[in-house]
């Protein structure tokens, strides 16, 4: 890894946290509307997975995707837009916070049924298979996706076909409120992957390190033929589910012992220690950020509707 | 009587009726101690417990197939779909299993279960969160079908889906939450399966339900300026559906317009219209004309959605076209 | 042309398609080494191996989710759901996703899906296995829901369905399997969307599809003897539908009676009724009739079941109302 | 156990196995509509679960419930009458043969969707745990219906909630003509289990004795609160799948080697080899079930159909 790589990896958790700072703001003040989950305390999660994937793997979440489309390679630009639900974003407006997606990246969106997902990604990995392509999958979930049927379907199919999948589970303690041990018969959530005879691990997904390390041997090892596996991340959302949550279901002791373990903290202080960047240089990624973002609202706000005919476009591609 | 919303009115029907029937537990995602996405079962948690307000993995066959299960033993679960769109999750369980366990094996099995699930779009959730597709589920014979249009009827259609022996998908719509009326105190009900008449007119007749029995009075209103008088006839009920007051209300203005949010295409105008034209074919002095949903999966961005969706100006336009 | 089963028809549309495009491939319960329960596909495996006509677990969802996501990656699958019982266990795959995701990413997202899947009664196969739910499936923008009557149509239209960069669910009926017809050779396609005239006639317009095709010709031929001639629109495709040939028909015969097997509320003639209504009122000159299934789960005793199920008397009996 | 236990268990697996014969027939002479999953082989599964079962206990199974049926206490009589469409069959003839059932004996069908009804289990088992009844629900399905998305759901709530439920797999190597290992990510379906932490395991499904000693165990442990348990029983369906399987996908070879582990022979082997019948006797229960079965078609072909107004009854129970 070079220099550039690990400050790259820093502006893009910066990055996130600031979208999501300002999606949040933007939300209250009526420009973003339907749902909006934020991904603040899980950047290292995807930024640590996606940054060793190639560009021929695919990405494929749920609909707290904001992080995953950036650190698949979409602007904030086209992400903000597609919040404020203008024709310059992602999905030219139509999708909104939780259908983000650039099929050209490879990332395949933002999915919003729980779960519904995991059947596509499978779908991914066999038309890659078919293909005789060398790409590998990823599929990111929610805890709470693991308890739906669509997840067991996905899983067993992927291991009986061989499929080029990783399944990443984003343990972040909650499905809404509820705690995982009230709504799943395993807690460790990767035990569910011997029912299926399948390869699992964990990791800590505070240490954005960490996750690349675990990621790109997984990669790795699925591109060579292993066929699915399975990534238990342990991770935590310092928000509510979607705006407007209660919080009625932790207790405040509990997120501050987690917001301890913010992963830009942890990514900062690994950088300083081990010198590969210095204050300065981190503050700089910060500024970058910043700017980038400011641009991003900038130029959502100043973006145009879809116009009115859109309404009747992409129904179909043909007729 | 006192004026309270529709969330308190469905509050206070299920509240009443698990006071009242230790049979009765309610069912679904973060019904517990969220107290409900939509704040419906706030206070339930704290006062019932929690084997009577059990919060539930995310799993919507399991939720529809163990209240189905538990209403077998003779219990009154009430399962909650957080949203109807999460329904199509479940639809095996809704429509094979729900609609048919008590005919096909000859009246022996009964299953007197609810299941709550809030559909409607304008709220900008994107294709897969918005839909109104309450059509399709009344399609099927063996389930009982209702979506109230206001808080008194939700309150009083509610008890009697509790109280009903057989399995009732009760419709609420997330926008009419906050919509506020009279609603009786204590046991109120109001039979299921019967269509009502919630404004007298002697124009034209408007057929509609749920939350667009809100947009139709507003229109009603505005026409009402000009002199035009338009009777409203609220279904409630999708199936059975009670074409009753539909029929004799249009027998009196012979012009009608169906209000619906979903997709026109197969949907409830369609057979209301049908059904106007088979029963009452004399009486028509004019084409039947249906408001709907344009056919589209409904987009996030809020211009294009509310494009999309029946708006006052749409069912005034169609009145003066059937006039 | 060669005298063919709907079963040929099918198999052979499938068979060349696989010949023509290596990106064709199925898959389903049961397609391959059994060789397809309705031995549609029998022969396949060993043909086009075991990558290309792929056996799946019993997991509808994933069957529909799968093919999507391989469809996303430019392959063209054709999922099998052995029947369209069977669907509701997809439900959210088929009109969440399928249905949506071109749409709702703004056309990012393409899928050449094509879903097959048989439906129908009259087999003795109870009320969870014997449906006809067509409509609800049709209700759905973004789905294209087609229905073959004919093995021509049957070949053609899977054809053009395979084709299609649109996700496509194509309806097969069971007991149309041995259904003779002639049919060309080779690369015949009939496209999507479009309703054709299946038989001339000047008193009344039967508009009708898949295997009520079959009953309303036999009712035709029937009242041919007594002189009374009988058009017969064939929609053969649900959604979108083509309403072009049914009126052209309507406004020479001004009478129609719409013939469909499933159940008549929320059903395919309502809307066809109402789309008659609406776009030809003025030529009306009776009331439209409806023959579908009585509004029953179907039972297994064969007896009641053929009571349910529209009759070539049902129609002709419709027929005289009409004229 | 008793003689005459010993002698019932027998019969009843006679009964079945002389049912299934007959109604094959019936099947190829017209009589029998719609399709019919014979139980032929797997006799002694259902025969020696649900020996131990008490009244209170709940039985549900799938669309192969001819011999579940008998188990529960159904007479031939209304068994038979139900596959000919009678209305004095237990469903009024209404059901067929995929939807036997008798609520009055705890039998709660025979259902034709695949894994569909382990929701509906899990379900019924909640009823007695809420009613705080200290009954068992057994849910048998097979070993195909172990990967669809309905399995997963209803064996983690169960294990979430604790529920009262023997979960039975009849694993007879097929679900229709699809072999275990081509199907499910593991062949041992057991495992499946491990993914809800729950406690699983085998037993030889041809050995009627070994089924029930198990089965009573589990059912104790059940009923004193060990919540939801796992049983594999090993098994072989010696019949199609059901009327008309072109059996393309096994061989004759081992289908002779299953035919050899018959569970009545087997069982009547035990009987003798442990004095416990002799062979008179057990030719006097095998003419015992013969008349019983003849009996039964007289009954079931005499039987008048349901009327012409039943079409319309049973839709709701109200209006
Ligand atoms: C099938 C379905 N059921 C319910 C919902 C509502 N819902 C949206 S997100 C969510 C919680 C998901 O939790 P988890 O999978 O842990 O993801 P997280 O939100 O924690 O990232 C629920 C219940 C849905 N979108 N889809
Ligand atoms: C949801 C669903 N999909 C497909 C079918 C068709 N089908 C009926 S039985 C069967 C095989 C089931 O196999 P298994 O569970 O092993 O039970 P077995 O027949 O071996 O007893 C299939 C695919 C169905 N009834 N339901
Ligand atoms: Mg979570
Ligand atoms: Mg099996």
């Amino acid at each position: 890894m070079e220099k550039r790589d690990y400050l790259d990896l820093y502006h893009q958790m910066v990055v996130i946290r600031r979208l999501e700072e300002r999606s949040a703001e933007l939300y209250q003040q009526g420009k973003i509307g339907g749902f909006l989950h934020l991904y603040i305390g899980q950047e290292a999660v995807s930024t640590g997975l996606i940054s060793v994937r190639r560009p021929e793997d695919r990405i494929i979440t749920a609909y707290r995707d904001h992080g995953v489309a950036i650190n698949c390679g979409l602007s904030a630009r086209e992400v903000m837009a597609e919040l404020l639900g203008k024709v310059t974003g992602c999905s030219r407006g139509k999708g909104g916070s939780m259908h983000l997606a650039d099929v050209k990246k490879n990332f395949w969106g933002g999915h919003a049924i729980v779960g519904a997902h995991l059947p596509i990604a499978a779908g991914l990995a066999l038309g890659d298979a078919y293909q005789g392509n060398k790409a590998v999958t990823v599929c990111m979930f929610g805890d709470g996706a693991t308890n739906i049927g669509y997840f067991h379907e996905a899983l067993n199919l992927s291991k009986v076909w061989n499929l080029p999948v990783l399944w990443v589970c984003e343990n972040n303690q909650y499905g809404m409120g509820t705690a995982v041990e009230r709504a799943s018969a395993v807690s460790e959530i990767r035990r569910k992957a011997d029912g299926y005879g399948m390869k699992s691990e964990a990791v800590d997904g505070m240490d954005v390190m960490k996750v690349r390390e675990v990621s790109a041997r997984l990669y790795d090892e699925i591109r060579n033929g292993s066929g699915p596996q399975f990534l238990e991340v342990i991770t935590y959302r310092f928000r509510g589910h979607s705006m407007g949550d209660p919080e009625r279901y932790r207790s405040s002791e509990e997120v501050k012992t987690w917001l301890e373990n913010d992963p830009i903290g942890i990514y900062h202080r690994y950088l300083l220690e081990n010198k590969i960047a210095s204050e300065e240089e981190l503050q700089e990624q910060i500024r970058l950020a910043e700017e980038e973002v400011n641009d991003a609202v900038t130029f959502a706000e100043a973006s145009p509707e879809p116009p009115a005919e859109e309404l009747f476009k992409h129904i179909y591609v043909e007729g | 009587m006192a004026r309270i919303t529709m969330r308190e009115a469905i509050s206070q029907a299920l509240w009443e009726e698990m006071e009242r029937d230790p049979s009765v537990f309610i069912m679904g995602e973060e019904v517990g101690v969220w107290g409900g996405t939509y704040a419906v079962t706030k206070g339930f948690y704290d006062h019932f417990g929690p084997e009577r307000v059990r919060d539930t993995p995310i799993a919507e066959a399991v939720i529809v197939g163990a209240a189905i299960g538990a209403a077998l033993t003779g219990l009154r679960p009430v399962a909650e779909l957080m949203t109807i769109n999460f329904a199509f999750s479940a639809m095996d369980h809704i429509v094979n299993q729900a609609a048919k366990l008590h005919y096909m094996f000859g009246g022996q099995m009964i299953l007197p279960l609810v299941i709550r699930a809030v559909g409607g779009g304008g709220r900008q959730l994107g294709a897969t969160h918005s839909q109104t597709p309450d059509a399709i589920f009344a399609h099927f014979p063996g389930l009982k079908v209702v979506a109230p249009g206001t808080p008194a009827d939700a309150k009083g259609m509610l008890k009697a889906a509790i109280r009903s022996q057989d399995p009732v998908l009760f419709i609420e719509h997330a926008t009419l939450y906050q919509t506020r009326g009279e609603v009786p105190e204590g046991d109120y009900i109001v039979p299921l399966g019967k269509s009502t008449i919630q404004r007298e007119g002697r124009h034209v007749t408007i057929v509609t339900y749920s939350k667009m029995l809100e947009i139709s009075t507003k229109a009603a209103d505005q026409l009402a300026k000009e002199g035009i008088e338009v009777e409203i006839v609220d279904l409630r009920s999708l199936r059975p559906l009670d074409m009753g007051p539909v029929l004799e209300s249009f027998k009196k203005t012979n012009r009608a317009v169906i209000v619906e949010e979903g997709w026109k295409s197969y949907g409830v105008g369609a057979e209301v219209a049908s059904r106007i034209y088979e029963e009452a074919f004399d009486y028509v002095d004019a084409p039947i004309k249906r408001v709907a949903q344009a056919e589209v999966p409904l987009p996030y961005n809020r211009t294009l959605e509310q494009m999309a969706l029946p708006q006052v100006d749409d069912v005034i336009k169609a009145v003066k076209e059937v006039l």
